[in-house]
């Protein structure tokens, strides 16, 4: 890098760079990159972005409107190419490893986006110039003239004023970018609440018999019905109604039921507030095992099925 | 012909005329020759000349337009009402123009037809722009649709913005089966503050 | 010429082709040959060269009609696209008609929404998810004004995720004036083997 130099706005193309290994506009540096042609390694990611806040400041500086279009652009492709460099500056070690090849593939992922990214970029471009020469012709669309007008057929109307008043409702009242509440119609699955899977767990624990984790979730039906009925668990942990012994690491979870004297009932997740299975599954699980996930019991939990 | 300020439509091919047709072609409403002409930057009478011509060509009046020969009309003819000129089918096509609109209506609205019918009601006078803010989609076909089945019709210009706004019309309050619009069924209560629509502004 | 069921069209002034014309007023889509064909009831062929004539007629080409002399383009034009015929302004005289078509005039596009446009096109039917994961920013505001522009719309939901998917719609190819997405500009050259891109599922 020269400090002191400005880089010049060069024509169209935009923003150039000067590194060690390459001096040019900054597209051509990210063909270079994607063409395997040049190592992203080797690129200074941080004297790129100097260099193109000074850019920035130059067009800013001449009121140029592209400013903010060109920085936010460069947000984009800074942000994929950082990604990129990360994967390749990581540790690769023997291909046999599953996390190496995970790696790899996160690598590639990369690249592609890169390149997917830019091709879609390209064909924007395509598809503003068409529609821009297409909209200097205007399609003829004219109300039907009276006497054609006259022929279409019958109106076959069916629509009372409430129905009418109903649509009037539900058109005006959703209202699109400011919905009132978050949508979940498209979460689907049964509802599961914790309250519930509690009420079973106590069910097949109150003889006092200790159970395996295995064979409490045995009937529950469900990837959810699991997870809530683990968050349960973890409920009645914390209101010590149940002791969990584990001999050994990753062996056999037993429960055992110690809660009958004190009278617990899972009505008492009502009324405290209680872990909640939230709409993501895996979310929820590692959130309650953070004890982190805190709502109201009784609220129906979904996952996408 | 034109004035320095105007388009070179001397330079364009067909020159005024042509010009005069193009705005004609496409206009869906009715133009007068004083919005041609200030748009052109050319005299009204040049305007007033161009449309007779026109008229007279699409009618095929050859003698009126200096020609020796015949000349076949056109399928269009150009015609003029109170509120300004307008190309129109030919006449005399009603039934192949009928034949060709029948085909391929139906008798039912649909469902996107009714929601804009039930937004115009409520919110009438309503722009075209703010109804598909409304819906969410663009709603130019329906609306032309709406007016088509004479359910609703333009109203005023927005005084600020110009957009043309819409409104229903008797023939809608006969198929309700009502007398005003005041005694469409109440949707207030369910209704966010009137403030908050306010948002969808053409 | 004409069949004995459909109109009298050779004791109507203009004929087959002025009856063509006629229908063409009225249409407010693409009309395919065979949808006038039809409603004429005269054969296709017949219907596809009054089209061809019609159309080298509106640009004047005189010699391709076997006339001596010159003929003056007009205002109009016929275009053809894969979703059939229309007649539109001449694009030379863009600048004076625009002011004569009330409301439904696009704006520009922001960069933001044509590359989100872009991959919709290219990758329908796409959720949100997807578009933002390969245009690396929150696309959902992008979205909701391209499908209040008329662009895009909802499809179906995705089986396996629920995610809400999107697609083109008519009035996209109508500006882009093609017929199909078949007509689309090809993706290829600017993009990396397919079977990398196939990664990207949601």
């Amino acid at each position: 890098m020269h400090p002191g130099e400005l880089p010049e706005p060069s024509g169209p193309g935009g923003f150039a760079v000067r590194l060690e290994d390459f001096a040019g506009p900054f597209e051509v540096l990210l063909s270079l990159i994607a063409k395997h042609e040049l190592d992203i390694t080797r690129i200074a990611l941080a004297t790129v972005t100097d260099e193109f806040l000074r850019y920035v400041r130059a067009l800013h500086d001449v009121g140029s409107a592209r400013a903010l279009d060109e920085a936010s652009e460069f947000l984009v492709v800074a942000a994929t190419l950082l990604d990129l460099k990360a994967a390749r500056l990581l540790p690769r070690g023997e291909v046999e490893d599953e996390d190496d090849v995970a790696l790899l593939e996160a690598r590639d992922l990369l690249f592609a986006r890169l390149l997917q990214y830019k091709a879609f970029k390209e064909v924007a471009g395509l598809l503003d110039e068409r529609m821009r020469a297409e909209s200097a012709r205007l399609p003829r669309a004219v109300p039907l003239e009276p006497e054609a007008a006259a022929v279409l057929p019958e109106l076959d109307w069916r629509t009372t004023p409430e129905q009418l008043a109903g649509i009037a409702r539900a058109v005006l009242g959703a209202r699109p970018g400011t919905p009132a509440e978050v949508g979940v119609d498209h979460l689907h699955g049964a509802a599961v609440t914790v309250r519930d899977e509690a009420e079973t767990l106590v069910g097949l624990l109150e003889g006092g018999v200790p159970r395996s984790f295995r064979a409490l979730v045995a009937g529950a039906g469900s990837t959810l019905a699991v997870v809530v009925r683990f968050l349960a668990l973890l409920e009645m942990f914390r209101d010590a109604v149940i002791e969990l012994s584990q001999d050994a690491p990753l062996g056999e979870l037993t429960v055992r039921w110690t809660g009958a004297d004190i009278g617990w009932t899972a009505e008492r997740l009502a009324a405290d507030g209680a872990a909640d299975g939230t709409a993501d599954a895996g979310g929820a699980a590692a959130g309650a095992a953070a004890g982190a996930v805190r709502g109201e019991a009784g609220t129906p939990a979904g996952v996408p099925a | 012909m034109s004035a320095g300020t105007g388009p070179d439509l001397d330079g364009l091919p067909g020159g005024v005329q042509a010009a005069v047709e193009a705005i004609l072609m496409v206009a869906d409403e009715p133009v007068s020759e004083y919005r041609i002409a200030a748009a052109l930057v050319v005299p009204v009478a040049t305007v007033q000349r161009v449309l007779d011509r026109l008229r007279a060509e699409y009618d095929g009046r050859a003698a009126d337009l200096g020609y020796a020969g015949t000349l076949e009309p056109r399928g269009f003819e150009l015609r003029s009402t109170g509120a300004g000129w307008r190309i129109y089918s030919r006449s005399e096509f009603a039934p192949v123009v009928s034949a060709f609109v029948a085909e391929g209506q139906t008798a039912r609205l649909s469902q996107a037809a009714l929601e804009t019918l039930a937004v115009v009601a409520y919110r009438q006078p309503v722009s075209r722009g703010r109804i598909s803010a409304i819906r969410g989609v663009n709603v130019d076909g329906v609306v032309r649709t709406l007016v088509q089945r004479g359910l609703i019709r333009e109203l005023e210009r927005d005084g600020e913005s110009g957009a043309l706004r819409y409104g229903t019309t008797t023939l809608f309050l006969e198929k309700m089966g009502i007398g005003s619009l005041e005694e469409l069924p109440d949707i207030a209560p369910h209704l966010p503050g009137i403030d908050q629509l306010d948002h969808y502004e053409d």
